[in-house]
């Protein structure tokens, strides 16, 4: 790793800003999410219309990674400020938005999201406490729901990578295959599963997740082990174009105060 | 209920709070305006068996858990955002003393929406179809919870969806910007669903930073979001938010955002930090020399400052709203 | 869709409306902040068969459907307040030109929000019991009408109560105080329901009193009720309500309001009208001539000028518009 | 008439102005009903939570008669604007407020107010075309069904006041004794309905109304001459007390372009 001009944690950022597109309507969640989706304004999407759930309209960060979707460093600069009922619903719950990026503590071959607790095995009928309890829901469930397409960000490390999530806090595709359909949802599901090592894709008709691409410093062999289940590889795999320094100056200034270069 | 309706915190704990009332505050985020203050005076005063209502959590219902003054919460979001997992309420959900039950954030919004409403139910095309629908805490043993998310059928297309409960507290803090005496509000920053928390609440009490003159708020009465005829008090205290911020007054506290919600992981840590930053100040002004006054000076230079030019003129001075508070409550 | 979106009214209507589209103006009030000019100009361009939802019926409305263009409307009001019945509407919903399809105006804002959250359906606890729920002007041989509020079981106490059918306009042309050129929007005075309106709709154009540079959004961020993100034309028209008022820059024009209702109620005077205040002008001068440069005067001494103080330094000159719109056709 | 200091009309609106009290959540529609109201607010409710439902708060008119619930005269000094759904539905269909002054162009034993429409006759199976179409329900409705409690105001004629409206626009006690209650409606109903000459009461068990009182310039036989159903007078039939010097002191400075003079 030292001896790349950037870091993992950079590179799933711009992977992620590279699923985004010129004037989309997009909403971004707290932490890494936020620095991917204002890297894409940054670089090649300047019409994006970026928001948060917080309703917080056509603000750019200042003074680094902010602390929350709320925080002073996204409220300096705004043009509109809302509320929660019309960023989460008129917005994104309704489907109006195109994309939306999302984090994940856990996440399984069918792109379900578990963002609330880790229990050892299964929950059973009984909901018992879990082991380790995590953040909840937040908005993602909403927009996982909702938004045009989703797109997730997650560590690749084996214990997220489960064959199924222990609890669905954000529906991916359920069971897989059209599940979602009997729920109604306007959203189109996970469209990607950007990671620190590549980029998963579902396949069109089961929508299970097969690893669609690595990067430069990853391979199939590290990835498949990283995974929680039997991950299947497309046949056009490729690697995924390391950074441009154009890409790479673009999210360090969003990145001021060098959150991803950890 | 027009009147100047000024009185102090304790005062408002005092009057508007009992154990095990449902409580609700952080119609807010964990970043950004809620009323900690509030969570800190209801700990001085001992109030425990709470039911609380936070849209998210935040440092305050992490500090009320952590101390274990909640026995149920409702919640959007229970971490702190990039401050990680909020420790005291993890290790309060953990140990089974609270019993938090998860919803998304559209749906703490629309929740309180049906509340402000007085519906019997609220459409939900979110949450439907994943764990939250069929998981309840408050019903630990109904798998799937039919009694938390049921299904309706919509009479137009004859599809199902589901439907969320309506949230009526019975009473709430809601941070606030700026307040005149008579209770009307200004928020600076997203309102989150603090308008709907305004009208689903039994009872509201504005916690604000700073108190205007009314003429203020004639000046801008398509800001005051919250107007007098739904607040039953409104308290006056700098630094509300603190460790949070306040858009236009101040930033978030980076190291006492850390220190707190590190405090806040231990039984032990909680005990100093409620000895230390809870029990440890008298009035107004203590609490602010808590804070530290050079700390003061470097959270009030924020970027946002500018946001609160056009209503700095109408500002009142410290002694002018103890007087006006000394009015009321004599 | 960020970037420069001014354009001329001429041009909205041209681009945005076609004969039979579901049309929504009147997210306002009859006496108040309406795009009057924008149904001016649809006549002017010969639009028919319209679909108008309008929250209340405006003078738009009225003059729209007394002028024949208007097959059907859906209104929670269709008078002109103390101004008294509006003949136009009326004439045209007595003759059968205009079916219109009644409900309350708490109705038609949820109908709206519903619209904006995409929700199949609104639950109604008002409007139930009444004619209202029974009689369908839309379908009027089905009596009781079934499917204009049909009634939805609420499932956690198995009560009836009523559903409203969602609203999602083809188009909305959405009357605002102040808009930048980008398309955020300021609207002093009530918002009646052109929030919810502007989120419902599937398109929207802003119909601005003055223009004013995006500073001023920055500066009042939580005044910008319509963000440039749901926008897709801004049209700078100055007394764009006329005769109707806009708080903060004029007041109603009562002899004009009187004039044109009376015109309104044959369709003689009609016809006149339209000749006389319609077609009678090129540009915004010549608008603003027909008006009366004195009665301009008159109307723009409000008592409620001080409400647009705040603004005025960021507002635009006609010459700095032009240039701005220019970039835009260019 | 004109050897009494005062207008029917006036008499009208303190005497619906006199049903307000102090503290009270009130909602006042267009016209007549918002002088009633702001006359008892400046005269004997100075604390009355005045709002109309365009969500104008705090205001008090200035320059005469608003020219509607939004126009600049009550524009002017308002403290807070919001807008339809927070008026008539947080405040007002949810139950919060306490009373609603609305009016009627028809009105029946029951209470139930029709401003939709005229017809020549029952309508019939059809719906078809009014004679005379009205102005529609408005916010009527929602007040209703909603608020605590209804004050009608209307002009006292034959044909004005129906054994049974032709369209109900706003609901009274509909069939009459607990109709209302298989709708659910969250408010109580029409407490009074306060005329040009008299104020009218529901019977408290069959909701039908009677006559409460009479003005100093009418009877009980003009009342009954002038009321389109067979009117029961109560047996506590009394007269209204004439308004005092304070009250049309108050009243004139609200209805400053004498709206109530004619």
């Amino acid at each position: 790793m030292s001896t790349l001009p950037y870091s993992r944690q950079e590179m799933m950022a711009i992977a992620t800003g590279r699923e985004l597109r010129d004037g989309e309507l997009a909403i971004f969640g707290v932490g890494l999410s936020m620095l991917a989706g204002y890297f894409a304004q940054a670089h090649h999407a300047p019409n994006i219309r970026a928001m948060t759930e917080g309703g917080v309209y056509g603000a750019t960060p200042v003074g680094g990674l902010p602390w929350g979707i709320e925080c002073n460093r996204i409220s300096a600069n705004a043009t509109s400020f809302t509320n929660a009922i019309d960023a989460l619903g008129f917005l994104v719950a309704s489907g109006r938005c195109d994309v939306g990026i999302i984090g994940a503590a856990q996440v399984d071959k069918f792109g379900n999201v578990n963002t609330t607790g880790i229990w050892d095995g299964e929950i059973g009928e009984t909901y018992r406490l879990p082991k380790t309890r995590l953040t909840g829901a937040g908005g993602a469930n909403d927009i996982a729901c909702g938004a045009g397409r989703v797109v997730i960000m997650v560590t690749h490390e084996p214990k997220r990578f489960a064959d199924k999530v222990s609890y669905i806090s954000s529906p991916g595709y359920l069971d897989g295959g059209n599940a979602r359909d009997q729920f109604g949802f306007v959203g189109g599901g996970p469209s990607a599963i950007v990671t620190t090592l590549g980029i998963l894709r579902p396949d069109p008709v089961s929508k299970e997740f097969i690893l669609d691409a690595y990067y430069a410093f990853s391979s199939v062999d590290e990835i498949r082990a990283a995974t929680g289940w039997d991950l299947k590889v497309s046949p056009t795999v490729h690697v995924v174009p390391e950074p441009s320094l154009e890409e790479l100056a673009a999210l360090r200034r969003v990145d001021e105060t060098g959150a991803l270069r950890i | 209920m027009p009147g100047n309706k000024l009185i102090t915190l304790a005062e408002a704990v005092g009057r508007y709070t009992r154990d095990g009332v449902q409580y609700a505050s952080g119609a807010a985020l964990p970043v950004g305006s809620d009323a900690v203050v509030f969570g800190r005076e209801l700990l001085r005063q001992k109030r425990k068996n709470l039911h609380a209502i936070f849209h998210c959590n935040t440092q305050q219902l992490n500090l009320l858990a952590g101390a274990g003054a909640v026995d149920k919460a409702e919640c959007g979001f229970s971490g702190l955002e990039v401050f990680g997992f909020a420790n005291g309420l993890r290790r309060a959900v953990e140990s089974g003393q609270t019993a938090l039950e998860d919803y998304s954030n559209l749906a703490m919004a629309l929740r309180l929406l049906g509340g402000a409403m007085n519906w019997p139910f609220v459409p939900a095309t979110v949450n439907i179809g994943s764990d939250i629908q069929h998981r309840s805490a408050f019903a630990p043993d109904e798998y799937p919870a039919t009694r938390k998310i049921p299904t309706v059928t919509d009479p137009f297309s004859g599809q199902e969806i589901g439907a969320f409960s309506p949230l009526k507290p019975d009473v709430a803090a809601i941070h606030v910007s700026l307040a005149d005496p008579l209770g009307n509000a200004i928020m600076l920053g997203t309102e989150w669903s603090r308008f709907e928390l305004s009208r689903a609440a039994r009872k509201v009490i504005l916690i604000a930073d700073a108190i205007v003159d009314t003429d203020c708020m004639r000046q801008y009465p398509n800001l005051v979001r919250i107007p007098d005829i739904v607040v039953e008090a409104v308290v006056y205290h700098p630094f509300a938010a603190w460790p949070q911020s306040s858009p236009g007054l101040y930033d978030v506290d980076e190291a006492h955002m850390k220190f707190m919600n590190k405090s806040l992981s231990t039984v032990e840590g909680t005990a100093n930090y409620v000895l230390d930053y809870v029990e440890s100040y008298n009035d107004i002004d203590s609490y602010l020399d808590l804070i530290g006054r050079d700390n003061i000076e470097r959270l009030s230079n924020s970027a946002t400052s500018f946001l609160l030019d056009p209503y700095r003129k109408w500002i009142k001075t410290p002694a002018e709203i103890a007087a006006l508070t000394a009015e009321v409550t004599a």
